[in-house]
């Protein structure tokens, strides 16, 4: 079985490019050269420098002794809070950013639901130079206002999207609109493992630094490569992609993939896209996406503003389908409760999609000598004003 | 010889409109549709609305989102269509995104636009080769057209390969750019027209996009075989309901009498 | 010329401990065991574990090339900012508690300004689950406001100082009552190379791994150990301290200080303390400090509450008075704009106190060939309101 | 002989009055000063405001901040005092932290405590050892008297020290603690001052730190010389400014007439 994208940009049946024509020609001049020029040495030379001067990269690969102790088993947690801005997303940007510039752009798109992609374009935009419109949805901008303030610093312009449910979905819709637009000087970073081929397969190589680095410190640590269990928190899905990446095709590694119940699965305000989701296209992609019956994209709902989305990226879709991975759903409240509970044991303040992924342990038991790694894929800052009110503190 | 074909071969310049079904009420389809062949328009394109139309500008965005909220759905579109061909003649298109076609089946939808009298259907998000090799049997087999898009930055072999697997017209985007987001052409547009008509492509092109008025069809037209109207006709629905269709039409087709009697 | 402490804890005439004898047993049990302590293998291993695995070190030697191309010379930034909770405070803290918890106390104070400090003081008692209390003046409290959310989220109870101006003095003040009022469980993690000895000399040597850093870091991109200039901006002297450490008897390398002149040094709203001080004492320290001709301390003023301290170090006071390092004042206004810059140049949005040392560009040229470090202290996210406001974005 | 060395020498517990000079008002000092000493207080310490006073508790803290506001300076207090010994022949101290003698010059601070009647000093930031090696020779030569803390924390060997160079008496802080934070003295405290008393030093102690009333002031003096109360007489002083001072210092007296006559 093959879990990884192939030839023809599907991941199983999941995949493709199901774009307009007027988006074509940028995207299969991606598709054409996006394989080439991440193998050029210089691309790779400069990529990994940035990574690891400019982001801080590795990301340290830490063993929570007060988490472990309290469920009873072995929990690292892989630190891509520690990245510079305080994401994972900066990874797939950087190596975005330098295939821009390869492809002679220089304008740049983005869409942000948590902000986090947002303020990484930004940041990859002012380290370089270039013009940078991110487009947010209405009510992610009022919910995640730390961010907004850093795209303005970053001198990014920040484009409210009013239309459907005002979130991730319709700012993917606006930016989409934006390179139909600007087919010519523009790069649309997308900002996981969503929208047509190459995308998905392209921000997934950029992540699957974390899987590779995951590798290696875990041969330091416990003299082997692979743990027994894999996490992470799947909005669109690219943290997990990363994490997952060279684990995919063994599967003595368990993949786990945890998804936003917003506020109970049924209870019409949830993104738990695997459960709630079919067959059918969203930005560009055949995956799973949540909908009526009609086709419609259905409006999603989570406290966390990344995870507030109605699809699921194919390559997810596709360990969905085939049960390589497990998928979790959890709630808003539980997913608060894991974010203190992270807070207060070990110190670290998960971003809140993160904090889904630490609440699994109330829900799934694992062995005294299981090792767990969470992909502790963001740092909590933007969402202070959220757990603040939530608690009451 | 389906009706697009045969409309195709009159020797005019063809007026094509294009509105959300469900817009501005529920069950204005018929009745608008009616309106437009009453007012000497050539073709339709009845869009089917979809919750993430993101090839479309605001205008028609949000007279889809309106659509839907009035409670449009693809089992009441044909139903609203059933006795169409009743009343009208006139080449009708269905204009959609893919997804709504999916969750309907492909093939179920097919059979349908059939039964219904759909002439033709226009897939913004059905990519050309996924419709080559797994949709156009099915199309072919219900007799339905689909209608290609090209862009400015569309390359040749690529136009040419559109026009090999197209059997009525050849949707010429005017500008790289959502609906209704530019107004008048430039040279840039006009070079362009004019490069594609030269390419003598076994369809005729149909040029959508920017365009509003009697101006802006000209322009599109002295090139092409036709224009399509969307954002500036669902404007004129937005103020005036299904009223005043003829006066809007008239509008364009006076011009296009006087003008093109000439030629 | 010796300018490192000598072993009856002066730096030159600077320095010493000027405490309460309700303090002293406290204070000399550290004093006895500082070194002891930190010399212990098991004390370094956890120290050096922690600093990788759980801070994210080494930070990166970054070359700003667009700052370095800007002002024609050679910019390298050491990022601090990328460290677990946002700045170089974290070095200390860890540190310190590791120090606290082989003294066996069981409590934890802290004073903080900019909130840096008490963040990276909350986040290690959560680490290692202690309790944590934090005092800081009301005025910081209000111009921080992120970072007091993350102490609740961390569980530690910040406690409001309502005396004198409001800020770092007085919630210094009043973390030292809390420890006289604590003597045998509390230990009082302070935050810079202030308070009687050993603590200006145990906090430097926590810090200095960021000087260590800096001469192996350079060796592999430059080939030397050795910059032209290690520059640093001064509140109480941590984080330049630190980037000073291992350069400070090479006087081939030049040492630049940056203190806040916060709305210009003679208007009265200012915190040049190197400028406008004498020598005098201040929290248990001989040092200089800004004070009336009848030795009230006088209260300072600087838009970063980092920086808003009458006093400095007594390592820095040595270093003023013998002219090791330079001293260089930096207004409110040339700090925001400096933090803008480098925002829209690098991608790196820097804390206010940090954006002091960015601005010494405009007063001072450098040579094209000159290797200029900028100790890049702590990142911005805490002050993104600050920004916002004062550029009105 | 110094006016503290003699009143130590009389037979009874002494009671040791605290107070911020410039408080309430700027030029309340000397009159203060009168009042206690009729009042049949023992000793009196004067506080010289600072503007940090890291061991004192939120009342004094208060009332040295309101003293540097209505003006206080260490030259004002000088001249406050300038003619106080043609009024009292009671023992005066300075209580007051460094840095302003520091600035002030500690030798001129010195002189000038000499030559206005001032008996001795309590400076609780400075340390004994820095003290003993570069400020003890001026203090003699001036006839000032010392005065160090010790501490439930002290250790032996440090009381035995501090008892060695001091030439007046030892200032027990009843608890770890800074002035003011406690109230009532349980078993431990207890302990503590029978402990100190059974070491037999050669300076007696005075008690201080949360002696508030007859209660407290009979525990603390039970084992010890005397004991000095502080925040409650500056509470006293914001009540009532500098009337009934008799009224508060008789409330603790009249105890210890009562109480000690027996004894
Ligand atoms: C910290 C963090 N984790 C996870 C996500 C979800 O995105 P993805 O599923 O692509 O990792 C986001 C999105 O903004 C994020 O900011
Ligand atoms: C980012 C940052 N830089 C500098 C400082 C100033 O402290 P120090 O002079 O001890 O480095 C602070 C204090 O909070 C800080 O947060």
């Amino acid at each position: 079985m093959a879990y990884n994208i192939n030839e023809k940009g599907y991941y199983g049946e999941f995949g493709g490019a199901y774009i307009p024509e007027m988006l074509y020609p940028n995207v299969e001049e991606l598709r054409q050269n996006y394989l080439k020029i991440m193998a050029e040495p210089s691309f790779k030379a400069e990529f990994d420098q940035l990574l690891k001067d400019y982001v801080g990269r590795p990301s340290p690969l830490y063993l929570a002794k007060r988490l472990s102790k309290k469920y009873n088993t072995k929990i690292y947690l892989k630190r891509e809070d520690l990245n510079h801005t305080g994401a994972h997303k900066v990874n797939n940007t950087i190596g975005q950013i330098l295939m821009a510039q390869r492809l002679g752009k220089t304008r740049i798109i983005a869409e942000t639901g948590a902000g986090q992609h947002g303020v990484a374009t930004a940041t990859v935009c002012a380290l370089m130079g270039m013009e940078c419109i991110v487009y947010m949805g209405e009510i992610d901008i009022a919910r995640q206002a730390p961010n907004v303030a850093r795209m303005k610093m970053l001198g990014a312009k920040v484009v409210p999207a009013l239309s459907g449910s005002r979130t991730l979905k319709d700012a993917t819709n606006e930016a989409i609109r934006d390179w139909i637009n600007n087919p010519v000087d523009t790069h649309y970073i997308i900002g996981s493992v969503v929208g047509p081929h190459p995308y998905p397969d392209m921000v997934a190589r950029f992540q699957a630094v974390v899987s590779e680095e995951i590798q290696w410190q875990l041969k330091e640590k416990e003299g082997t490569t692979k743990p027994n269990y894999v996490v992470a928190c799947v909005g669109g899905g690219s943290n997990a992609a990363g994490a997952f990446y060279h684990y995919l095709e063994d599967t003595s590694v368990k993949l786990i993939a945890v998804e936003a119940a917003g506020k109970g699965i049924h209870s019409g305000e949830s993104a738990a896209t695997s459960v709630l989701g079919r067959e059918g296209i969203i930005h560009g992609s055949k995956t799973l996406l949540m909908q009526t019956n009609d086709g419609q994209i259905t409006e999603p709902y989570s406290i966390s503003a990344g995870l507030d989305y109605p699809g699921v990226g194919p390559m997810h879709a596709h360990l969905y389908k085939t049960g390589r991975a497990e998928f979790m759903s959890i709630t808003d409240d539980e997913a608060m409760n894991a974010g203190l509970e992270l807070s207060q044991l070990e110190g670290i303040i998960p971003a809140i999609e993160t904090s889904h992924s630490l609440a699994i342990f109330d829900q799934k038991k694992f062995k005294p000598d299981d090792i767990v790694i969470i992909n502790l894929s963001g740092r909590g800052d933007k969402d202070l004003n959220n757990y603040i009110d939530y608690f009451k503190l | 010889m389906n009706r697009i074909n045969k409309k195709l071969q009159e020797d005019k310049k063809l007026l094509s409109i294009y509105f959300s079904a469900g817009y501005p009420n529920l069950n204005d389809t018929a009745s608008i549709i009616q309106k437009l062949e009453e007012s000497g328009v050539d073709m339709i394109e009845i869009g089917l609305p979809f919750s993430d139309p993101l090839a479309d500008g605001p205008t028609i965005q949000e007279s889809s989102t309106q659509a839907l909220k009035n409670g449009m759905t693809t089992n009441l579109l044909f139903n609203q269509l059933a006795t169409i061909r009743e009343t009208v003649t006139i080449p009708l298109i269905i204009m959609g995104y893919f997804n709504p076609m999916l969750q309907y089946g492909v093939e179920a939808f097919c059979k349908k636009c059939k039964e219904t009298g759909i002439d033709g259907l226009i897939i913004p998000d059905l990519p050309v080769d996924v419709y080559n090799e797994q949709y156009k049997s099915i199309f072919e087999k219900h007799g339905l057209i689909n209608v290609f898009l090209i862009t400015p930055q569309t390359r040749i072999e690529r136009i040419n390969f559109i026009d090999s697997i197209s059997n009525g017209f050849i949707y010429m985007v005017s500008s790289a750019s959502v609906t209704g987001s530019k107004s008048g052409f430039g040279d840039e547009q006009t070079n362009y027209f004019e490069r594609i008509s030269k390419m003598n492509l076994s369809n005729p092109q149909i040029v959508g996009f920017g365009i509003s008025n009697n101006e802006t069809f000209t322009q599109a037209t002295k090139h092409a075989k036709g224009a399509i109207i969307g954002s500036a006709f669902i404007k004129h629905l937005t103020k005036n309901g299904v009223t005043n269709i003829d006066f809007f039409i008239n509008k364009i087709t006076s011009i296009r009498k006087s003008k093109f009697k000439k030629a």
